[in-house]
């Protein structure tokens, strides 16, 4: 720590800070045009100048970049230093043209702002006429470079913090200006971070042209509902209507967004959406009243229940389900409906991942937060393409390396644009990578550079694991899998010495089995590392959806109920039989895949499903739509009419989350708050829904006036929620475990020690790598940036920018099959399905692979997929 | 007969680039074929040298063993050289150098003043090496000193030797090499860096271009002992793009050096690692600036960051990096050599050794100069440069490239070294000594100077890139007449503000040929603000010309250069100059030899 | 493994200075042959060739050799003078190849003048 | 605004036909030689500026492939360095030096009879195809100042009305 004087107010800041840093810590305001946290200092606006005294001796410095030292005094507001800013103001406005008027941007333009806070007059310096490009064509964003004032912080966050470089500066002095190559439009994540930083109005979103101005609009602060970081948004609106999304920079996200939270909110005001409710009359789908269509699920669920008994209901829920939903739709099923049978995400996704870190750790979540990241030295990569998948996870990984030059070590079956950075690339086979990370372990083991004073002290099963280890040597998992030993070798030693690692996973729907197995290894390897409980150390398990932790917080699945207690253990299960006033089923039930396979059989008569699209989403989609086709009767409850709604005897609008109240639980564990836009709501929420079912089929228990109170009871009987209230969650919500009120969390877990007293390792299985056979491809279902699943599929400006699916190819197997970008190919799978689409030249794609996006239901790439079978195999041909 | 001839005669040929473009080799052509001719080949040798320094004069020849000097050799000349002095001993009056005071010639090189008051350290291989020939480098003690660090001295040894020299960077910013070093041994991160800067981007300097292409390995000598000190393994020397020949020199420098050994792997058996890549700039005035140069060289937009971390901590892909210019590297091998003691008995209080200078502009001498810090001004441009051509007068000399300041007449007696420079407004820069006439407007100079500054500014902060162009805007509008009291105030303060609040070495002393021209000509100021003219019969919008009757000598030059047809002229009458068609280009004022036309 | 040694580093320096001796600033001995037309006609550069190739041949580097005009003796050449450090230069007229020789063996190499063929001691010197 | 923008769209696709795609091949050479990192781009744009006169949109979008750099960092890097050129240059480049010493002794004279008489300025390209003029910051020939280069030939000590009478020796 460093003391020093800031206008006379004492302050101490962390050593290394910048004086700026202390100047805010001290409650000083230093203006600035072009300083931002997320970015690496700049110094280029030269408007945060200060006096320092030090030593004895005077001088004038800006403030972002230098450090704050010992016994500084700081003066930010003399006569000379402002006579010094507004002089630089003035050579800004120099060739800054004033039209403010018609600027999108005024109201909320910082020179604006300073202009008027350091009363400038009138402009001393001959104005200075200058052409600029303007970018009209872009997607979402419109260049006006007239306008710039050349602070850079456009080009900086593109390349620092989302390691694009999608914009550069171009040409040099008087004639600097930002622009791609050639000033051509933009063809990028369109993240919209340049938009978003932009302190005047020379790069600005379209949809705020001419729409309203910034003053006008309201806002309204949420979390964003696609994947599971939990990135604050806050909504601008005018009119009830989203114009514009950004994000407070106190966030968790530090004002970051993807182009799913910046732009994909259109999904809410898609034509998709369902209004009304829809009930089968003589096999046709027909719009209904609420009374008729709540009658008929409810009466349909009763005789079922009736005459099959609650053991033929199968319910699937979703991990787009606030927790109160969760909770209620979990308390619903398995106490109204009187089934186990319940499950979200196909039963694998981001459960399969804690299932595998559960037994090791004693918590089935992430041990630490998103922004450890940018702090660790080594990042492990297992399956993770973050920049399709998590952006805003890849922005702390582009942060690491760029600034902290950490090292990346990625295993994957295709190489992402993370494998570009320093590191360590080792290519496994879809499915195969939890064997890599075993390898790696065997090599630490061997090596002696396991972390000696964990292992006997805080982990036990260290000789099993040794013992199951034998197959892995790096050379016997090197040929097998066809990668460079040494790469293995290095790839350990570089984790295992590392003063801070973290390992990343990431899973999309259909990585099913391996799931498990990679975080069990990522798991181990944290433990003999040593690197867990600690900053920067740990495992990040991110989930594809908004609340993909919650859902397993809630026990949305066949064993659990909510806050990890199983059903198959009696204290528990009494616990929730009294607080539930019921009685619950005394095994666990079937899971997602057993559910359709029962329906399929006849086993399963009645399917409950919420916010989910199974016919889309899960595995082999033949079984899935004979399985809704067999069902005696479907009830789905959905935002849109989804392929699986097609399918339904009754279909029930809910509510999106731009549309309700509630909590989702990020993949750090941070329990966040979720609040209704000025938006006209459409369909009921989920809660309202499970609610009104509950009393049509007789229970009079479900009577919770708001999700607050679902709250309440979630905090009485799950005890990592224990001290959350909606009263103490905040701005920026609370991290679990939280104790009790006073709690403010804690982002790290496994700090002191392990819940179950020591970490139990698990041991890995047989070697077993599926290989694809000579002239197979491998087909890897991606994810595209653009697109998360169901949702994205309605938002008009994420199909704006990505239409269609593209199968990615490399050059070598693009001139081997003939065919060239834009080409129709054909892909069947083993067992005869087949899908047809377009060919993208694609650097991410390795000889012998293909990369398909799976998010489009028009494309049916389902039906290629089988459960458990993470390797799919097809025949590729020009079509 | 004899496997390594005997030459009993050695023409040492200037091939520096200003000899070359002045038609050295074509001289050697015709040498070599006279040669031939007269059966000399075996008996007299032609070695290509680097640059001598008097470029105004080449193509150069100097005559071993008795050193004579012969200078602005033509090809037509090389029978007459041959046949007289090769083949007779009889010397060539005509070719040899005429002193301007005396009109007398000089035969010997080291009679001439411009050579003989010169103290050579880093240009102390000119003129007596083959530049592509590594054994002629080593003959003259090269390696020697590298040898010496790696053989009898530790790193810190060498460091304690640099700060006892007293050497400081002969870039510009003259900070203490040693210490520099020191520094960036201290930090423990690897791999580490060491880089030439030979960006030398100020325009009338050519001293680095000149040790580069005349003497490349003591550049990389230097380097290497520097890899050595602070524990770098790989160097770089960024090279500007319009210097090919030293690229050239250089690249083959390195392919000998690494052919001997002296770059590689365990260096002359001491396990020193070190080899030297060269990146080639590509045209940008800023990238002399340390943090933009290093930018430059991992590939991207020069355009200087933030310190700290400084470059000894996190330069090159943020690893530690030591920077120093070339004349600085060539300073190395005579100091581990001789010693720091001895290398600090040259020089001044605060300044040690010997400084290179290039003088350039109205200047009878221009050419490259070493001096000891502390030669006066004065010596430098008057008996060094030979004073100035025509029989004008001194009206200043501008040190310090663009961005340096002016030194008037009258202050001519400074010693030059780091402080003195400073305490006159200018500043030693990498050495260029642009001396100007009184046919000079310093308000047009000035003006040219902020004008490359805007040109070369990176566009980055706010006071270069916009207040660099309010001055230029300003001082365009005072040259064309528009100019306003106050404007010279207006100058000085957003000058002030330019220097104080930029970011870089650049944009930090942009506004120095505006303010200590205003320091020492206000007058000049004044007179294109308030009478509308230019007293140096510059600015185009503030003179007219006239033909001086009485001056006049009626010989038609003026008449036949005009290229708009402003000059009324008849034989042996007083030319006339038709203001209606006078575009003012000042080919006429060239043109006269008599000075009658102002 | 280094490719040159230190010792490599003083021997290549010994060697290459002999081929640059010319350009030393300092020798032992300085042998000039007056080349004018005469002297050339009467066979100086025979006289030259042999100095040459002598001095090649035991690859002495401390002696300069030169040429110079006509002495102004054209009755007596070929002409040389021999220059030894600190004496006085001696000019040897009418020379052949065997003189020559001789001069070379015992004057410069033995440093004692050879009074035979010597015209004078002390006469002219050439300006170095 | 829309005028100039409109211009500056022309110019971009004006360049688009100028090299055939057999052509480009010839890229592959400096890709193979200098992929790897982003050191190497300075040199690699080097090579292929000697290769095809300037670096039009294809050339900085294959390097941008090949070399896997972005290319906006490679138009930013070509446009910020003055010895690089998107556009097609004359068959002689003028290299007008403007240092200093060649200012004083008359450089700025020579800049003027060259955009009076042959009616370019500073990094424009005759009509006829013939000249390109750049100005340069010191050849380092101070020496034999005012210099002008006109290809691979140093002209010095040139009297500046004699400036024209040089060009006409390059057709």
């Amino acid at each position: 720590m460093v003391t020093l004087t800031v206008d006379g107010v004492k302050v101490s800041v962390k050593k290394g800070s910048s004086i700026l840093e202390a100047a805010q810590a001290a409650g000083v305001r230093i203006p600035t045009l072009c300083h931002d946290k997320r970015l690496i200092p700049y110094g280029a606006c030269r408007l945060c100048i200060v006096e320092v005294t030090a030593r004895g001796k005077t001088r004038t410095m800006p403030a972002c970049f230098n450090p704050a030292r010992d016994g500084m005094e700081i003066a930010t507001s003399t006569p000379a230093l402002n006579s010094s800013r507004r002089t630089q103001l003035m050579l800004l406005l120099r060739s800054h043209p004033l039209l403010c008027p018609s600027c999108d941007a005024a109201g909320d333009c910082e020179l604006q702002n300073l202009v008027f806070e350091h009363q400038i007059p009138d402009l001393p310096f001959a104005r200075q006429s200058r052409y600029f490009h303007l970018d009209n064509d872009s997607n979402f964003i419109r260049f006006n470079m007239n306008l710039c004032i050349r602070c850079g912080m456009c080009v900086r966050i593109c390349e620092e913090v989302q390691g694009q470089s999608e914009i550069s500066f171009i040409n040099r002095g008087m004639n600097t200006e930002v622009s791609t190559d050639f000033m051509r439009p933009l063809d990028c994540e369109f993240c919209g971070q340049c938009a978003d930083i932009c302190p005047v109005g020379a790069i600005s979103s379209k949809w705020l042209v001419g729409t309203g101005r910034r003053f006008e609009l309201s806002h309204v602060k949420t979390t964003c509902s696609f994947c599971s970081l939990g990135c604050s948004l806050t909504l601008e609106e005018k009119d009830q209507q989203t114009v514009y999304v950004n994000s407070s920079h106190d966030g968790p996200n530090e004002g970051s967004l993807c182009v799913k939270g910046r732009y994909g909110w259109t999904y809410a005001y898609s034509d998709g959406r369902l209004e009304t409710p829809l009930v089968k009359k003589n096999g046709v789908l027909t719009e209904a009243s609420w009374e008729e269509a709540l009658d008929a699920a409810a009466n349909g669920f009763a005789r079922i229940k009736k005459s099959h008994g609650a053991q033929a209901i199968g319910a699937l829920g979703s991990a787009r389900l606030t927790n109160e939903e969760g909770y209620v739709f979990n308390r619903f099923v398995k106490s109204v409906l009187g089934t186990a049978n319940i499950d979200h995400g196909g039963g694998i996704s981001h459960l399969s991942l804690t299932e595998g870190i559960a037994p090791v750790l004693g918590y089935p979540a992430s041990t630490n937060s998103i922004r450890e990241i940018r702090n660790a030295r080594v990042i492990l990569l297992i399956g993770a393409d973050l920049t399709e998948t998590h952006p805003i996870a890849k922005n702390e990984i582009i942060m690491a390396t760029g600034r902290k030059r950490a090292r990346v070590i990625v295993i994957d079956s295709i190489k992402t644009k993370l494998t570009e950075r320093d590191g360590i690339f080792l290519k496994a086979p879809v499915g195969s990578e939890s064997i890599v990370v075993f390898s790696m372990i065997k090599t630490i083991m061997d090596e002696g550079l396991f972390d000696k004073a964990s292992i006997g002290n805080k982990a036990e099963g260290f000789e099993a694991l040794l013992e199951s280890l034998a197959d892995y040597t790096p050379e016997n998992v090197a040929s097998k899998l066809g990668i460079d030993v040494n790469s293995i070798r290095e790839a350990a030693r570089i984790f295992a010495q590392a003063p801070t690692a973290m390992i990343l996973l990431s899973e999309g729907l259909y990585r099913d089995s391996s799931g498990v197995e990679n975080a069990r290894a990522a798991a181990d390897l944290a433990v003999i590392t040593g690197h867990i409980g600690k900053e920067s150390c740990g495992i990040m398990a991110l989930g594809e959806k908004a609340n993909s932790q919650g859902a397993v917080d809630m026990g949305l699945t066949p064993q659990l109920l909510p806050g990890f207690a199983l059903l198959e253990d009696e204290a528990s299960r009494k616990k929730f039989d009294s607080l539930w006033k019921t009685k619950l089923p005394a095994t666990a039930g079937l899971n997602a895949r057993e559910i359709l396979a029962g329906a399929e059989t006849g086993a399963i008569k009645a399917l409950y499903v919420v916010a989910e699209n199974p016919v889309d989403d899960y595995p082999d989609r033949l079984q899935v739509e004979k399985a809704f086709k067999e069902a005696e009767f479907v009830v789905v409850q959905d935002i849109f009419f989804s392929s699986t709604a097609k399918l339904a005897d009754v279909v029930l609008p809910a509510c999106s989350a731009l549309e309700k109240n509630g909590t989702f639980t990020s993949a750090e564990r941070r329990v966040q708050t979720l609040r209704p836009s000025t938006k006209e709501k459409l369909g009921k929420s989920d809660l309202e829904l499970f609610e009104l079912l509950a009393k049509r089929m007789g229970s009079a228990q479900f009577t919770y006036s708001s999700p607050e109170a679902v709250m309440a009871e979630i905090s009485k009987c799950c005890d990592v929620y224990a001290g959350v209230s909606y009263d103490g969650l905040g701005a920026n919500g609370i991290i679990w475990p939280c104790k009790d009120s006073g709690d403010s969390g804690a982002s790290i877990l496994c700090q002191g020690g392990f819940p179950t007293g020591k970490a139990k390792l698990a041991p890995a299985g047989p070697l077993n790598a599926p290989v694809a056979k000579d002239g197979q491809f491998v087909l890897v279902q991606g994810v595209s940036k653009f697109h998360s699943g169901s949702m994205s599929m309605w938002s008009s400006s994420l199909i704006q920018v990505c239409p269609e699916p593209l199968a990615e190819m490399c050059t070598a197997d693009m001139n081997t099959l003939g065919v060239e970008e834009g080409n129709t190919i054909r892909l069947t799978s083993e067992t005869g399905e087949s899908v047809r689409l377009k060919v993208k030249w694609s650097r991410r794609s390795l000889p012998g692979e293909i990369i398909v996006p799976c998010h489009f239901p028009s494309l049916k790439l389902n039906s290629l997929v089988k459960w458990n079978e993470p390797l799919v195999k097809v025949k590729v041909e020009k079509a | 007969m004899c496997a390594s001839p005997y030459y009993r005669m050695q023409l040492m040929m200037c091939a520096g680039t200003g000899c070359i473009a002045s038609g050295s080799l074509d001289v050697k052509a015709a040498l070599e074929k006279e040669l031939e001719k007269r059966n000399l080949q075996d008996e007299v040798q032609i070695i290509m040298t680097g640059c001598n320094g008097f470029c105004a004069m080449g193509p150069l020849v100097v005559v071993y063993p008795d050193g004579i000097f012969y200078n602005q050799v033509k090809p037509e000349h090389a029978p007459l050289i041959v046949e007289e002095h090769v083949l007779k001993g009889r010397l060539v009056e005509k070719l040899l150098f005429k002193e301007e005071a005396t009109k007398s010639r000089v035969p010997l090189m080291k009679d001439i003043d411009f050579f003989g008051l010169q103290r050579l350290i880093v240009l102390r291989n000119r003129g007596l090496i083959d530049a592509e020939s590594i054994d002629e480098y080593i003959a003259r003690d090269g390696y020697a000193g590298l040898a010496k660090c790696l053989n009898e001295m530790t790193p810190e040894q060498v460091i304690e030797e640099v700060k006892k020299s007293g050497l400081r960077g002969r870039g510009g910013g003259g900070f203490p090499t040693g210490l520099k070093w020191e520094e960036c041994r201290r930090y423990d991160s690897f791999p580490k860096y060491t880089i030439c800067n030979g960006d030398e981007g100020d325009p009338g300097a050519f001293m680095d271009r000149s040790v580069m292409e005349g003497d490349p390995h003591s550049v990389l000598e230097g380097m290497a002992i520097s890899g050595y000190a602070i524990g770098a393994e790989q160097g770089y020397i960024y090279v500007r793009a319009e210097y090919p020949l030293a690229i050239q020199r250089l690249e083959k420098a390195i392919a000998d050096a690494r052919d001997y050994g002296l770059l590689g792997k365990n260096i002359l058996d001491s396990g020193f690692n070190f080899d030297i890549g060269i990146a080639p700039g590509a045209g940008a005035f800023v990238c002399g600036e340390s943090t933009a140069l290093m930018y430059s060289i991992e590939g991207k937009r020069g355009m200087p960051r933030i310190k700290p971390p400084r470059s000894a901590e996190a330069g090159l892909w943020n690893q530690p990096t030591n920077l120093n210019n070339v004349e600085t590297f060539a300073n190395l091998n005579p100091i581990m050599l001789n010693g720091g003691d001895w290398f600090a008995s040259i020089g001044t209080e605060g300044s040690k050794g010997t400084k290179v200078f290039a003088l350039t502009g109205a200047i009878n001498n221009v050419g490259l100069v070493e001096v000891p810090m502390g030669t006066s001004l004065k010596t430098l441009i008057f008996d060094i440069g030979g004073g100035i051509p025509k029989k004008r007068k001194f009206k200043a000399a501008q040190i310090g490239g663009p961005s340096g300041g002016c030194i008037p007449n009258g202050m001519e007696e400074v010693e030059i070294d780091y402080e003195s420079l400073q305490g006159v407004g200018a500043m030693m820069g990498s050495g260029g000594v642009v001396v100007m006439d009184d046919m000079t407007c310093m308000v047009d100079t000035a003006k040219f100077f902020t004008n490359f500054s805007v040109d070369e500014s990176c566009g980055k902060c706010t006071p270069c890139r916009e207040g660099l162009k309010t001055m230029f805007d300003k001082l365009t509008d005072i040259c064309e007449g528009r100019g306003q009291e106050g404007d010279v105030e207006f100058l000085i303060e957003l000058g002030n503000h330019v220097n104080d609040t930029s970011h870089c070495g650049l944009g930090k002393s942009a506004a120095n040929p505006v303010l200590s021209t205003i320091r020492y000509f206000r007058n000049e100021y004044d007179a294109h603000i308030r009478d509308k003219h230019c007293p140096a019969l510059v600015c185009p919008d503030l003179i007219d010309f006239v033909v001086l009757e009485d001056k006049c000598k009626m010989c038609g030059a003026c008449f036949k250069g005009c290229p708009s047809n402003a000059i009324v002229w008849e034989k042996k009458k007083v030319a006339w100059i038709d203001r209606e068609k006078c575009t003012k280009c000042r080919t006429c004022i060239q043109n006269c030899k008599f000075a009658a036309i102002r | 493994m280094p490719k040159i040694s230190i010792e490599d580093l003083k021997k290549i320096k010994e060697q290459q200075l002999n081929k640059m001796s010319v350009r030393a600033g300092h020798h032992r001995a300085k042998i000039t042959v007056h080349m004018g037309t005469c002297g050339i006609a009467a066979g100086a550069r025979d006289i030259m060739t042999l100095f040459r190739d002598k001095i090649a041949e035991k690859d002495i580097s401390d002696i300069i050799l030169t040429n110079s005009g006509c002495a102004g003796l054209c009755a007596k050449e070929p002409m040389i003078t021999v220059e030894l450090e600190g004496s006085a230069p001696v000019k040897y007229v009418t020379l052949d190849k065997a003189k020559a020789e001789r001069v070379f063996d015992e004057h410069v190499m033995g440093g004692k003048v050879v009074e035979d063929y010597a015209l004078a001691i002390g006469s002219e010197t050439m300006a170095t | 605004m829309q005028e100039r923008d409109a211009l500056l769209k022309k110019k971009v696709e004006s360049t688009v036909e100028v090299i055939p795609p057999e052509q480009l091949k010839a890229l592959d050479e400096i890709i193979d030689k200098y992929a790897g990192t982003t050191q190497n781009l300075i040199p690699a744009l080097k090579e292929a500026q000697e290769m095809f006169g300037y670096l039009p949109m294809e050339v900085q979008r294959k390097l941008s492939v090949g070399m896997n750099i972005p290319a906006p960092h490679i138009y930013g890097v070509v446009t910020f360095y003055s010895f690089f050129t998107i556009t097609p240059r004359g068959r002689h480049t003028i290299r007008l030096c403007l240092g200093t010493a060649c200012y004083v002794k008359g450089a700025k004279e020579m800049l003027e009879i060259i955009i009076r008489d042959v009616g370019i300025n500073v990094g424009e390209t005759s009509e006829d195809g013939r000249y390109t003029l750049e100005a340069v910051r010191c050849l380092g020939a101070c020496g034999l100042a005012p210099v002008m280069m006109i290809g691979e030939d140093t002209h010095g000590n040139i009297h500046p009305p004699k400036t024209i009478g040089i060009l006409d020796g390059y057709q």
